[in-house]
């Protein structure tokens, strides 16, 4: 299985497929679908220095070929995770990277040093795209000095491998990837959800209680593979990439326009073992196409 | 919890927007033991428009036949097209979800109150209480005579009463408006069904100091607790209405006031 | 019918319902399957001073629930236009609102000045938004200096109604919006199309032969939705709303949002009849919610 | 141009692979006059990936029976969608659409030269020359036996010639090499299939200074001419395969160079 080796920073994960935070929880909620221990990796639910609530009820809202969510960070915040979360799964054979969300610098600061002890978590991943919090958020992801800023400050107080987590609600992509990298970011990884709107046309009012919220699945493939191979051609950095992915072929589009992994969000609610299949149909596809390594994909796509 | 392609057996409009789906896996393997309230997340693969599954109760389990039955309401195209499956054809369903309801230690009066398609849970919820040797009482609500679902099932558990809007079976108007609500103390009450009609329980229920669960239908996405989209608001925080749900307690439940 | 009158600048639409550039022709396309004086306005392909071939084959690519398009404003130009197209739509009982693109800010100024003669046509819409040409296009509608730059630049020389198209491709499309209003634009319609990227995984090559293209269909609505609410609570001009609408519903959302008229782009492949039911559909729902005209829908999102 | 909706009288499994379903107007509208070339475009409802319609060949036109037949290869989602519509079943088709193959004013020498699904307008074209009193002659090529189709619709016409890839029918080979083509010189060649296969025609066309029509599969998004997403490449400019074409006179093409 060394052909599905990739690295990240410092890590090296056992193959590309990684699930998307937010949408896999702390992987048990999947461990009855699906075998954790094969997963690349997997990027757990948003955690943040304080406990959140997260948003009202309703916070869901189908769309053409996706779903608006606005969850808002419901998560009990950093000290339960690391008491109480963390003993129950740093068993896994697969890594654990925790996705850091906050409201201020100094949240994302705290939160992350408080991460960096655990043993069992050999990366972050920092989500300064998050389109469902009033404050912070996204406000970090849509500047490039904004997000250097926050790069910075976090890059300082933590050593392991560091992902910045883009938005994709921004005019030039590319650019805030190459800020975050300049700023010492070891890999970004893109996109988080779109900005978006639903209505009850009978009602007249929002579905989602908050009145937007983040837009998911395959109906935002084409634009953040887009994105994905712009900031490939932008960064040295290695790129994760997702949106939308729901199959083998996804991935390894994803792959061609340049991530090195891939993580799968939205279609875990469809297909709960979706990631299998597309590990096997990775493996597939390498052997029918006789090559040796998933290094002869990543960035190879023939303009 | 699972991933499984199931058969479709049977698929019997019952009315003109119900239909009974009976399923079996498709590869034989005998059905797990499931409980009264869990549901089951279908997957529409033949319409252009949806994209999430679709929550649907366990409405019986056929343990002889090794089949689940599920009642369906068209109200949406995802619903108008799990319902335009023949039988033959496939159905990929993730189950069984969620908790369920509380199965009493000991005989007692227990009333069943399902409103619309909200009876589907009820039916196994008093098959199995008729199993434990208690005899559940069952009270149906509907628009009209046509809206009662599955009634002589219901009758084969227990007595039935029923209320309909115009009239045309049982007693006239809303489900708390039947008067066996008012000649009779019952120990507990589940309940499923439109929200304002699980309200008017509720409150029934609190005032009259008895027990009650209620099956709540919140808008999912995963089905499995991996969201966080379908959180209820409880005297316990927000908890899932898949998981931790759907059936609650009412004494958990911040809407009924 | 008068209930469904709206104004757009100097422009009196019989209706809100209008058709999007670049998916409609001249209107004569759709003449075998609808009543083309039925239609609230018909905008015209985009057409460009000189005469352009457009992009080479493949130009389209099938999404999840959309699809990706580059066809590079391939028309024939303003002149052959007015000589040979103008004569034979002329006298639709319907607005022809031509959609006036270009490469340079001279390209835009000449064409407009070229159609301001042109009894027939009432208004242009400024497309600063395409993303399928290499030079100007898009650029001009993701800054808010270059949008104003060839507002201005064109209201100088036209003095009917003039339409801005703005780009979703930027960070805040409110901010565009602001910026082409006060400089005289009458109105601004949103959105263009996204821009996205598709790839064939078996040849590891791109599927469309400029590599990007625009994204367009039911995918993007709930990301178009959001912009509209957006720009319609930023300026006091009426807003045209489009993206992705495929029914009354999707329109009904895009007027609650604050679209004063419509465009139906893409859903017109699908069902070259479908505008014809979104005004039937409009009809139906103010009867239904006992309103006396669309008026009471417009911007009236309960939040 | 219409769109309309056709109830699927039959859909027959012709091989592993293809499918053909006659079709007659849902509300018994007579069909108009079509030629051979054309095309319709097919709405798939029943898929959530699909999302363009598909456009397909008019097979034939059974004028007694008012029906219209779609030969359709599964190679995608889309297709295979459209195969699984049951008889009784609606299809919604926008048609007739394009241009068509020239017929010629007078009797001569014409082979028709179809590849795979590529037969599919050949059928059609080859009844019109037919009924005019000419006698076609069609040349078949697939990968085997089993890949020619519709074979004695077409005996029906006029001589046929096949080549198989693997010689289980015919001669061994590809249209091409078809010892027919050596052995005849002809008035007029008309072609449609896989894109090697009719530039291979085109080529021995010109060779031999034979006209020569060919049908091209351009991917489409609207099929009426108001996308310009079709177009083809020729002596006179970008024109649109849906409505300039699909049929062109190869010397028009760029390709076959
Ligand atoms: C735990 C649970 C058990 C359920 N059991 C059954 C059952 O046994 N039989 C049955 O017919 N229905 C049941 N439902 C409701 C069913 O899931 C919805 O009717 C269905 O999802 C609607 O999908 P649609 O595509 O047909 O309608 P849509 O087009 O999605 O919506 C049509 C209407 O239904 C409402 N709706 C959509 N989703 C839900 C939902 N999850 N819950 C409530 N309303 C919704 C929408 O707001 C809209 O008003 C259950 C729901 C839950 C959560
Ligand atoms: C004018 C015209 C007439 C046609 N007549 C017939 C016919 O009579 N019978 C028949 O079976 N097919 C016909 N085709 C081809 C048919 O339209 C495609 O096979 C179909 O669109 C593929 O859709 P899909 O969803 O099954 O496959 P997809 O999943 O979309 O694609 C599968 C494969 O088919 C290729 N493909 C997709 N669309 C087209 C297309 N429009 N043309 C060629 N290849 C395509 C893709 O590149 C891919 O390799 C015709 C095409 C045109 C343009
Ligand atoms: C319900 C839900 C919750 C999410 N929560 C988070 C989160 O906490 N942190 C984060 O960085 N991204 C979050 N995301 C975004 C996903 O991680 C991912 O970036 C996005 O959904 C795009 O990928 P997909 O199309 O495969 O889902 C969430 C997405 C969904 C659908
Ligand atoms: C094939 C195609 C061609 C287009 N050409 C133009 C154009 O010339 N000028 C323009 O302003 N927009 C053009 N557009 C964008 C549409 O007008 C519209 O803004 C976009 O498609 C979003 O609406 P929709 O989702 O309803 O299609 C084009 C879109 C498509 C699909
Ligand atoms: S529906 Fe996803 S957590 Fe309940
Ligand atoms: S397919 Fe739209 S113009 Fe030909």
């Amino acid at each position: 299985m060394d052909r599905l080796k990739v690295n990240i920073g410092e890590l090296e994960l056992q193959n590309p497929v990684t699930t998307a935070s937010g949408t896999f929880g702390y992987g048990v909620e999947y461990a009855d679908f699906i075998d954790l221990n094969r997963l690349g990796a997997i990027f757990v639910k948003g955690t943040t220095l304080e406990p959140r609530q997260g948003n009202d009820y309703p916070r869901m809202a189908e769309t053409p070929s996706g779903m608006l969510n606005s969850v808002g960070l419901q998560n009990k915040g950093v000290d339960y995770f690391v008491e109480h979360i963390y003993p129950g799964i740093k068993g896994y054979n697969t890594c654990i990277i925790v996705n850091v969300s906050g409201s201020t610098l100094d949240d994302y600061v705290k939160c992350s040093e408080r991460l960096a002890d655990l043993d069992k978590v050999p990366a972050i991943e920092l989500n300064i795209s998050c389109p469902n919090i009033k404050e912070g958020g996204m406000a970090f992801g849509t500047s490039c000095q904004s997000a250097a800023n926050v790069t910075r400050a976090v890059r300082n107080v933590y050593h392991k491998t560091l992902i910045v987590k883009l938005s994709p609600n921004v005019t030039d992509i590319a650019d805030i990837a190459r800020a975050v990298e300049d700023e010492g970011a070891d890999s970004v990884s893109l996109v988080n959800t779109f900005l978006g709107m639903a209505i009850d046309a009978e009602t007249r009012r929002p579905r989602l209680s908050t009145v937007t919220g983040g837009l998911s699945g395959p109906c935002i493939k084409p634009i953040a593979l887009r994105m994905v191979w712009q900031v490939y051609n932008a960064v040295k950095i290695p790129v994760i990439g997702m949106g939308g992915i729901s199959n083998a072929a996804d991935a390894i589009e994803f792959m061609l326009a340049g991530s090195t992994a891939i993580q799968i969000g939205t279609y875990n609610f469809i297909d709960p073992a979706v990631s299998m299949k597309v590990i096997d149909g990775i493996t597939d596809y390498l052997d029918r196409h006789n090559l040796k390594s998933v290094s002869e994909i990543i960035g190879k796509l023939e303009v | 919890m699972k991933v499984l392609d199931f058969i479709v057996r049977s698929n019997e409009p019952l009315n003109y927007q119900n239909n009974l789906i009976k399923v079996t896996p498709a590869d034989n393997d005998t059905l797990p033991d499931m409980f009264p309230g869990q549901f089951v997340q279908v997957l529409v693969s033949n319409s252009g428009n949806v994209f999430l599954r679709r929550p649907i109760s366990i409405n019986f389990v056929d343990k002889e036949k090794n089949e689940m039955w599920l009642l369906i309401q068209r109200v949406g195209e995802g619903t108008r097209k799990i319902c335009e499956t023949p039988a033959g054809q496939l159905l990929n369903l993730i189950f069984p979800l969620g908790n369920s309801f509380t199965i009493p230690k000991k005989e007692g009066k227990y009333l069943l109150v399902g409103g619309g398609v909200g009876t589907a849970p009820m039916l196994f919820l008093g098959k199995k209480l008729n199993e434990k040797g208690y005899s559940p009482e069952f009270l149906l609500g509907g628009r009209s005579q046509r809206d009662i679902l599955q009634l002589s099932d219901f009758e084969a558990l227990g007595t039935v009463y029923c209320t309909t809007e115009d009239g045309s079976l049982g007693e006239k108007g809303f489900v708390t408006d039947h008067s066996v609500l008012r000649n009779n103390v019952y120990d507990f009450i589940y309940t499923c069904g439109p929200k304002p009609m699980m309200v008017a329980v509720a409150r029934y229920a609190r005032t009259n100091k008895t027990g009650c669960e209620a099956s709540l239908e919140n808008l999912m996405a995963c089905g499995f607790g991996a969201c966080l989209c379908c959180i209820e608001k409880t005297t316990r925080g927000n908890l899932c209405a898949c998981t931790d749900g759907p059936v609650f307690n009412i004494n958990e439940l911040t809407w009924i006031d």
